[in-house]
C-alpha cells in the first residue's frame, strides 16, 4: 500500500465519521463538528495530493487547503452563530426538534 | 522675415484677439451692477491690444524701410511673418492654425483697435442710462476680440471662427434691446443673411481643404494661397469655364458679400440700425462689414490666380461688377430715406461696394485704402448721428430734427468734416483721395468702362444725399419737440478724433505721394509730383470734383435751409413721385424677399405641418388603435383560455406540491442524508463506469 | 508507510471518533481539537509546514474555542434526557458506511496507480508567500471579503449578546 | 576567546554530545536543549516573582518578601517546597481529566514557544521556516488550556474567569499578530532568526532595530499593548481580578497544578517578551556597534529582563480596565492602528530610501493616533478615569 493510498483512506475514514456524526447526532453545534471534520478530511487529501502529486512546485494543493481551512473558518463563524440565534429563538439547539419551516 | 523665423511681436500676435475675449469673458461672470468694472476692464483690454497692434506695426513698419531702403528687395512677401501650430490631427492630414503679420494685417489691427477703442469710450457715454450695460461691454469686448482674431487670421477654417463668432456678437448686438420686437427681428434677419452667404463661404473652406489638404495663407510655400497650391488649384477645372481657385475664390466671395451687405444679401444691414449707434458704428460701419472686403484682399491671390489678359480674372470681375452695382443701387435707396441712421446705413453698403469694386480693379491696396479711411469717416459720421439722436433724445427721423448747428456746434462740425469726407470733396478730405484711387483704378480697367460710369454716378449720388440729410438735420429751424442739446466730452471728444484722422488719413495715399499703396505692394514710397502727371488722371480729378459739387449744389438747392413741415411730401418727391417710390421703398426688395423665398418657407411650412397633422397623425391614430384593439382581444384570451387552463395547472401543482412538502420534512439531517446517497451513487456509477 | 503515520493517523481517527461518540458535548469539543491536532501533525508529516501550523491556528486556535463558546452559549454541555443521537440514527449511520466502502473501494480500487514515495518537495514558505500574492491573488482578495462578511454576518447574527465571541474570526 | 564565550552553550553541546555515538548526537542535542530551556525558564521565573514582589512592595512603598534568605531571596525556594508538598485537591463535581490535562496542555504550549526563539547567534532549537506562524500557532492553543481549566472546575468564578480570559486573549490575539505582520512584510520572512539577522546592522554606530522605524515603534506599542493583555498582566487581568472573581480560570486549583498554572503564566510573559525582542529590539544584536563583542545571548536575556520589569512596572502602576472598556480598546483603537500601520508599512517598503518616507510614515501614524484617540475619548470610551479618594 502505496503512503498515499494511506493517506487517502484515513481522509475517507475521517469524513465517514464526520458524515455519520453530521447524520446521528441531535446536537446542532456536533452537527457542524461532523462538517468540519468532513471539510478536515477533504484538506487532508488535497495536501496528500499535492505531496505526492506530479507538481507539488505549483503548490495547488497547498493553496486549495489554505483557501478552504480560510473558507471553514468562516463558515464556522456564521454556522454557530446561526445556532446561537436559534437556540435564542426556539431555546433548543435539538435538529428533531426545529422541524418548522416557518416562524 | 519668415526665413529668419518669426520674431518676438508675432509670437504675442495671439494677446491682441486673445485679451478682449478674457476680458469679456469676465464680464459675463461679472454681477449686473458692475458697470464701472466692466467698461474699465473691455477698454483696458482693449488699449492693451492696440499697444500690442502698434507695436506689430511698427515691427513691420520698420521691416519694410530697412528692406526698402538698405537691401532694395521689392516683394510683398519678405514682410510676411507667421506662427502656426497644429490644431488636430486625425490620420495622416492635420488642420493647422496659426497667425500671420503682414502689412494688410498690422494696418488692418491698428484700424480696428483703435476705432473700437474710441468707441468703447463713447458708449461709455452713450450707454450710460442702459441698464444691460455689462452685458453690452462684455459683447463689445467679444466682438473687438473677435473681429481682431479675423485680421490676424493665417487660417481660413480660424478666420472662419472668428467670422461666426462676430457673426454671433452682432446678432446679440442688433438685438441687443430684445424687448423691442423690431430689434428682435432685425437681429434675426441678419443672422440668417449672413448664414446664407456663410454656407457659401464654408463650401469654399470645404473644397479648398479637399483640394490643397490644407487651410493655412502661407507657410513658406506650402499655404494654400501660395504659388505651388494655386497652380495646382488652376489647373483643376470647374463648372462655367472656372478654374477650382475662381469657383473657391466665389464661393469666399458670396460669404464676404453676406458680411459686408453686398447685393442681393444687403437686406439686413439697414435694419441692423435698429441696435445701439456705438454697435451701428463699430460693427455695421467700421469693421464687421469691412470683414468681407478684409477677406477678399486676404484671399486675392486666389481671385487673382490666373489672371486673363489685362491683369483680371473671371472672379475679379464678378467682384467688381457686384460691387458697382450695390454701389449705386444703395446710393439710389439712400436719397430716400429719412431715417439718419439708414441713410448712413445706405451709404455704407454702396461705400463697401466702391470697395469691392477697389478690390476687383485695383487690387489690394485701393480696396483698403478707401476701407480704412472709410471706417473713420463712417464710425465718425455715425457717432455724430448718436450724438445727435442723444441729443434730440431717441429722435431718428431727420424731418422731425433741423437747425442743430447752432444746439450742438462740436457734432456739427464734426459731422460735416464726415459728410464731406465721405463725399469726397476734393484734396483735404480721405474719402477723396481713397475714392479717387478706385475711379483711377476703374479708368484703366482693362475689361470695360461702364464700372467706371456707375461709380461716377455714385459719387454724385453720394453728395447728394449727405447734403440732403446734413441740410435736414443741421440747417433750417428746429422741428422736434424738445429742444435738443450738445452731448458729453465722453462722446464728442472721440468725434474730434475721428474727424481729425477723417481728414488726415487722405495724404497716405496721394498720387503724388502712394505710400499706403507702396506700404501694402511692398514697394519703396518716394515722394514726386510727377504723380500727378499720368495720363488722364487730372481730367478724373477734376471730373470727380465737379460731380461733387453737382451733387451738393444740386442738393442743397432742394433741400438747403428750407425746413420743411415733416408731413409735408419730400422736395423730390415732388419732381418725380414715381421714382421716389420705388427708392424710398428700396425697389421693393424685402418685399420681393417676402413674396419669394419667405412666401415659399411659409408655404412650406404649411405643407409639412398639413402632413404632420394629417398624415403621420393619422398613421399614429391608427396604429395606436390597433394596438388597443389587440390589447381587448388579448384580455378577452387571458380571461377565459390562460386563466383558466392556468388555474387548472395550478391545482395539479397544488397537489404535486403536497406530495412533495412530504420529502421537505425540514430536517436537516434526513436532507444530508439523500445528499450523501447521492455521493454513494455518484462515485458508484463512476468508478463502475471507468472499470475495464 | 512509517510508524509515525500509524500514530498519527490512530490519534487524529480517535479524536474524529471521539467527538462524534462523546456524551458530554464539551469533552466532543475537546476531542475534536485532538482529531484537528492530529491532522496539523499528518500535514507536517506530509511537509506541509505552512498548513499544518495554519490548521492549528485556525482550527484549534479559533474553530475549537468557537464552538465551546457556542456549546457553552447554548447550554449544550448538558446532557438531554432522550439520548444523544437522533431517532432515526440507525439509517444515518448506514449511509456513512455505504460512503465510506464506497470511498475506501475507490482508494484501494486504483491503489496500484497511485504514484510511490516521491521526493520531499522543497517549497519554501516564500514560495507559498509569492504564490499567494502572485498566481493565487484573485482568490486571496475573495477569501478577504468572504471573511469580512462572515465576521460581520456573525456579529449581526448573533447580536443582543455579548458577541466577543463571533469576533475571533478574524484570524 | 570573545567568539569562545559568545558561542560558549553552543561549543558546550557540541562537546557533550560528542561522547553519544553518532547515530544519536542529534537527538541528544536537541534533547539537552529542551532541557536546559525546560530548567532554565523556570529558574528565571523563580528569580522574577521575587523581582515582582520587591518591585511592587517598593512602588507601593512596603518591604515585600524579606524573611526567607538575605533580603527574602529564597522566598520562590519556600514557596517552590511549599506547592509541592501541599495536597492537591479536585472538586468532586470537577471533570477530572480535563481538570488534570489543562495545567499540563498550558505549560506544553507556552514552553513550545521557546522552540523557535532565538536566543543568541546559532542558539535556536530548530530554526523553523515558518518560525512565527508557529509561534502564533502555540500561543492560540494555550487558550483552550485556559477554558479546559475553567470549565472542568465545575465553578462560577472560574468559568467566568475563564470566559473573560479566553474572549479577552482571541480579541488581543488579532493586534497581536497584526502588529507583527509589519515586521514579516519588511523583512520578507516568518523565520525568527532571519529577523534578527535583518536588523544586525549598525550604521553610526546604532543598530537597524525595527523600534527605530515610524512603523516599527508604532507597531511596537500595538505589540507591547496586546502582549500585555494576552498573558492577562495588569492593566488586563480581569480574568483574574481577585476583587471581582476569587481568582479566574485557577481558583480551584492547588498545589502543584497551582504552581503549574503560575509558572505557565510567567513562561507565557517570558517567551512573548522574547518575541516581542526578537522582532522589534533586534533580538540578541547588540545595542551599539562597539558593544558587539559582547555576548549576544547577554543581550538576548538583559533585553527579556528589561520587558519584563516594564511588566511588573505596569502592573504596580495602572488600574485595571473594565470589560467593556477592554473590548472597545481592543477593536476600535488597537486594530484599526494596526491596520494603519499595514499601511505605513506597506508605503515604507515602496517609497525606497531618504528621508521622504520617514516624515511621511511618522506623519500618517500620527494623524491616525491623534484623531482615533481623540475621538474615542470624546466619545468616553477610553478617556481619563477620575478617581474619587475614599474620605
Amino acid at each position: 500500500m502505496t503512503p498515499l493510498a494511506g493517506y487517502l483512506l484515513v481522509a475517507a475514514l475521517l469524513f465517514s465519521i464526520g458524515l455519520a456524526g453530521a447524520l446521528t447526532r441531535r446536537n446542532a453545534i456536533l452537527v457542524l463538528i461532523g462538517i468540519e471534520l468532513m471539510l478536515n478530511a477533504a484538506n487532508l487529501n488535497l495536501i496528500a495530493f499535492w505531496r505526492y502529486g506530479p507538481h507539488p512546485e505549483a503548490l495547488t494543493g497547498m493553496m486549495f487547503a489554505i483557501f478552504s481551512i480560510a473558507v471553514a473558518a468562516a463558515e464556522a463563524a456564521v454556522g454557530l452563530g446561526l445556532v446561537i440565534q436559534i437556540h435564542r429563538h426556539a431555546h433548543t439547539t435539538d435538529l428533531d426538534a426545529m422541524n418548522r419551516m416557518k416562524g | 522675415m519668415s526665413d529668419c523665423g518669426p520674431s518676438t511681436i508675432v509670437h504675442l500676435l495671439w494677446l491682441i484677439p486673445g485679451l478682449p475675449i478674457v476680458a469679456s469673458g469676465i464680464i459675463a461672470l461679472l454681477k449686473q451692477p458692475r458697470r464701472r468694472t466692466a467698461a474699465t476692464m473691455s477698454i483696458v483690454s482693449l488699449s492693451i491690444s492696440l499697444l500690442l497692434s502698434l507695436a506689430a506695426f511698427a515691427h513691420v513698419l520698420s521691416a519694410w524701410t530697412t528692406r526698402m531702403a538698405v537691401e532694395r528687395i521689392h516683394s510683398f512677401d519678405v514682410l510676411r511673418e507667421t506662427v502656426n501650430f497644429t490644431w488636430i490631427q486625425f490620420g495622416t492630414s492635420n488642420v493647422d492654425l496659426g497667425c500671420v503679420l503682414d502689412p494688410l494685417s498690422a494696418i488692418m489691427l491698428v484700424m480696428v483697435s483703435f476705432v473700437g477703442l474710441l468707441i468703447f469710450i463713447y458708449s461709455t457715454g452713450y450707454m450710460k442710462y442702459d441698464e444691460n450695460y455689462t452685458r453690452f461691454f462684455c459683447f463689445m469686448s467679444l466682438f473687438a476680440g473677435a473681429m481682431l482674431g479675423v485680421v490676424i487670421a493665417n487660417s481660413l477654417l480660424l478666420l472662419f471662427m472668428c467670422w461666426e463668432l462676430v457673426g454671433l456678437t452682432s446678432y446679440l448686438l442688433i438685438g441687443f434691446w430684445y424687448q423691442k420686437p423690431a430689434a428682435a427681428a432685425a437681429a434675426k434677419k441678419a443672422f440668417l443673411t449672413t448664414r446664407i452667404g456663410d454656407i457659401f463661404f464654408l463650401l469654399g473652406i470645404v473644397w479648398l481643404f479637399s483640394q490643397t489638404g490644407t487651410l493655412l495663407f502661407y507657410n513658406n510655400g506650402a499655404g494654400s494661397i501660395e504659388s505651388s497650391s494655386l497652380s495646382m488649384l488652376l489647373t483643376q477645372p470647374a463648372a462655367l469655364g472656372l478654374t477650382a481657385a475662381g469657383a473657391i475664390g466665389l464661393l469666399i466671395f458670396a460669404g464676404a458679400a453676406g458680411k459686408s451687405g453686398q447685393f442681393p444679401l444687403h437686406v439686413w444691414l439697414p435694419d441692423a440700425m435698429e441696435g445701439p449707434t456705438p454697435v451701428s458704428a463699430l460693427i455695421h460701419a467700421a469693421t464687421m462689414v469691412a470683414a468681407g472686403v478684409y477677406l477678399i484682399a486676404r484671399v486675392y491671390p486666389l481671385m487673382a490666380a490666373g489672371a486673363l489678359a489685362g491683369g483680371t480674372t473671371t472672379a475679379l470681375t464678378v467682384v467688381t461688377w457686384v460691387g458697382a452695382f450695390t454701389a449705386v443701387f444703395a446710393a439710389l435707396i439712400a436719397v430716400a430715406q429719412n431715417d439718419i441712421k439708414r441713410i448712413l446705413a445706405y451709404s455704407t453698403v454702396s461705400q463697401l461696394g466702391y470697395m469691392m469694386a477697389g478690390l476687383g480693379m485695383g487690387g489690394i491696396a485701393v480696396g483698403i485704402f478707401h476701407l480704412i479711411t472709410h471706417a473713420f469717416f463712417k464710425a465718425l459720421l455715425f457717432l455724430g448721428a448718436g450724438s445727435v439722436i442723444h441729443g434730440c433724445n431717441e429722435e431718428q427721423n431727420i424731418r422731425r430734427m433741423g437747425g442743430l448747428k447752432s444746439d450742438m456746434p462740436l457734432t456739427f462740425l464734426t459731422y460735416a468734416i464726415g459728410m464731406l469726407a465721405l463725399c469726397g470733396f476734393p484734396l483735404l478730405f480721405s474719402g477723396f483721395w481713397s475714392k479717387d484711387g478706385i475711379l483711377e483704378a476703374a479708368q484703366h480697367w482693362s475689361v470695360a468702362k461702364t464700372p467706371l460710369y456707375m461709380l461716377v454716378f455714385g459719387a454724385f449720388l453720394t453728395a447728394f444725399y449727405m447734403t440732403r440729410q446734413v441740410a435736414y438735420v443741421f440747417f433750417g429751424h428746429w422741428r422736434g419737440g424738445k429742444p435738443a442739446h450738445e452731448s458729453p466730452a465722453m462722446m464728442t471728444v472721440p468725434l474730434g478724433i475721428l474727424a481729425f484722422f477723417a481728414m488726415a488719413l487722405g495724404f497716405l495715399g496721394t498720387p503724388a505721394w502712394p505710400w499706403f499703396r507702396a506700404f501694402l505692394d511692398g514697394r519703396a514710397a518716394n515722394f514726386a509730383w510727377s504723380g500727378f502727371m499720368e495720363p488722364g488722371l487730372l481730367t478724373l480729378m477734376a471730373t470727380s470734383t465737379v460731380v461733387v459739387f453737382l451733387g451738393i449744389g444740386f442738393s442743397w438747392k432742394l433741400y438747403g435751409d428750407r425746413s420743411p413741415k415733416p408731413s409735408a411730401p419730400d422736395a423730390l418727391e415732388k419732381i418725380t413721385p414715381m421714382t421716389w417710390g420705388w427708392l424710398s421703398n428700396k425697389f421693393y426688395i424685402d418685399e420681393f424677399y417676402n413674396m419669394t423665398v419667405i412666401a415659399f418657407y411659409a408655404w412650406w411650412a404649411r405643407v409639412s405641418d398639413w402632413l404632420d397633422r394629417r398624415v403621420w397623425g393619422g398613421v399614429v391614430a391608427g396604429v395606436a388603435w390597433a394596438f388597443a384593439l389587440w390589447a381587448r382581444l388579448n384580455r378577452f384570451l387571458d380571461n377565459n383560455i390562460v386563466d383558466g387552463s392556468f388555474d387548472k395547472g395550478c391545482d395539479e401543482l397544488s397537489v404535486g406540491g403536497g406530495l412533495l412538502a412530504r420529502v421537505q420534512s425540514g430536517r436537516v439531517q434526513t436532507y444530508l442524508r439523500i445528499l450523501a446517497l447521492a455521493v454513494v451513487a455518484l462515485v458508484a456509477i463512476l468508478i463502475w463506469s471507468s472499470r475495464t | 508507510m512509517s510508524v509515525v503515520f500509524y500514530l498519527l493517523a490512530a490519534l487524529t481517527v480517535a479524536g474524529g471518533l471521539a467527538a462524534m461518540l462523546l456524551k458530554n458535548t464539551v469533552h466532543c469539543a475537546l476531542a475534536l481539537t485532538v482529531a484537528f491536532a492530529g491532522l496539523a501533525l499528518l500535514f507536517l508529516n506530509l511537509d506541509a509546514q505552512f498548513a499544518g501550523f495554519a490548521q492549528i491556528l485556525v482550527y484549534i486556535g479559533a474553530v475549537a474555542i468557537l464552538v465551546v463558546f457556542a456549546i457553552l452559549l447554548t447550554r449544550g454541555s448538558e446532557t438531554p434526557k432522550d439520548g444523544v443521537f437522533s431517532r432515526t440514527w440507525l439509517t444515518g449511520l448506514a449511509i456513512a458506511a455505504a460512503v465510506f466502502a464506497v470511498l475506501g473501494w475507490a482508494v484501494i480500487g486504483s491503489a496500484r496507480v497511485l504514484p510511490h514515495e516521491t521526493a520531499v518537495p522543497a517549497v519554501t514558505v516564500q514560495q507559498i508567500g509569492v504564490a499567494l500574492v502572485g498566481r493565487y491573488v484573485l482568490p486571496l482578495e475573495i477569501v478577504g471579503v468572504l471573511l469580512t462578511a462572515a465576521l460581520i454576518g456573525a456579529v449581526i447574527v448573533a447580536m443582543h449578546e455579548k458577541v466577543e465571541h463571533e469576533k475571533e474570526e478574524q484570524k | 576567546m570573545i567568539e569562545n564565550c559568545d558561542q560558549i552553550f553552543v561549543l558546550l553541546r557540541h562537546w557533550l554530545v560528542s561522547f553519544l555515538p553518532a547515530a544519536w548526537q542529534q537527538t541528544a542535542g536537541v534533547l539537552l536543549s529542551v532541557a536546559t530551556i525546560v530548567c532554565l525558564f523556570p529558574a528565571l521565573f523563580a528569580l522574577t516573582t521575587v523581582f515582582e514582589r520587591k518591585g511592587l512592595a517598593r512602588i507601593q512603598n512596603r518591604l515585600g518578601p524579606n524573611r526567607v534568605g538575605p533580603f527574602g531571596f529564597f522566598q520562590p525556594i519556600a514557596d517552590a517546597i511549599k506547592s509541592l508538598t501541599k495536597e492537591d485537591i479536585v472538586p468532586l463535581s470537577a471533570d477530572a481529566a480535563v481538570h488534570f490535562l489543562a495545567p499540563v496542555l498550558l505549560v506544553i504550549t507556552v514552553f513550545m514557544g521557546f522552540a523557535v526563539l532565538p536566543m543568541g547567534r546559532n542558539m535556536v532549537l530548530v530554526d523553523l521556516d515558518a518560525g512565527l506562524l508557529f509561534y502564533f500557532a502555540m500561543g492560540a492553543s494555550s487558550e483552550l488550556a485556559v477554558f479546559m481549566a475553567g470549565w472542568s472546575s465545575r465553578n462560577k468564578y472560574s468559568l467566568l474567569g475563564a470566559m473573560r480570559a479566553v474572549a479577552q486573549m482571541i480579541s488581543y490575539e488579532v493586534p497581536l499578530l497584526m502588529s507583527s505582520v509589519v515586521v514579516v512584510m519588511i523583512t520578507g520572512s516568518l523565520s525568527l532568526t532571519k529577523i534578527v539577522e535583518a536588523q544586525n546592522h549598525y550604521t553610526w554606530g546604532l543598530p537597524h532595530w525595527y523600534i527605530f522605524t515610524p512603523w516599527g515603534f508604532a507597531g511596537f506599542l500595538m505589540y507591547a499593548i496586546a502582549t500585555t493583555a494576552e498573558t492577562n498582566r495588569s492593566p488586563f487581568d480581569l480574568p483574574e481580578g481577585e476583587s471581582e472573581l476569587v481568582a479566574g480560570y485557577h481558583t480551584e486549583y492547588s498545589g502543584f497544578k497551582f504552581a503549574l498554572f503560575f509558572l505557565g503564566e510567567y513562561v507565557a510573559m517570558f517567551s512573548i517578551s522574547g518575541l516581542g525582542t526578537t522582532l522589534f529590539l533586534g533580538g540578541w544584536s547588540a545595542p551599539f556597534s562597539f558593544l558587539t563583542w559582547v555576548p549576544s545571548w547577554i543581550w538576548f536575556f538583559s533585553k527579556l529582563m528589561l520587558s519584563i520589569f516594564v511588566f511588573i512596572w505596569m502592573r504596580g502602576t495602572l488600574p485595571r480596565l473594565r470589560q467593556d472598556q477592554l473590548m472597545n480598546f481592543a477593536w476600535k483603537f488597537v486594530l484599526p492602528m494596526c491596520l494603519v500601520n499595514l499601511l505605513v508599512a506597506g508605503l515604507w517598503r515602496f517609497m525606497g530610501d531618504g528621508w521622504l518616507r520617514w516624515v511621511v510614515c511618522s506623519a500618517i501614524l500620527l494623524l491616525a493616533y491623534a484623531g482615533m484617540g481623540l475621538g474615542e475619548m470624546r466619545k468616553q470610551r477610553l478617556g481619563p478615569r477620575s478617581y474619587r479618594y475614599a474620605e
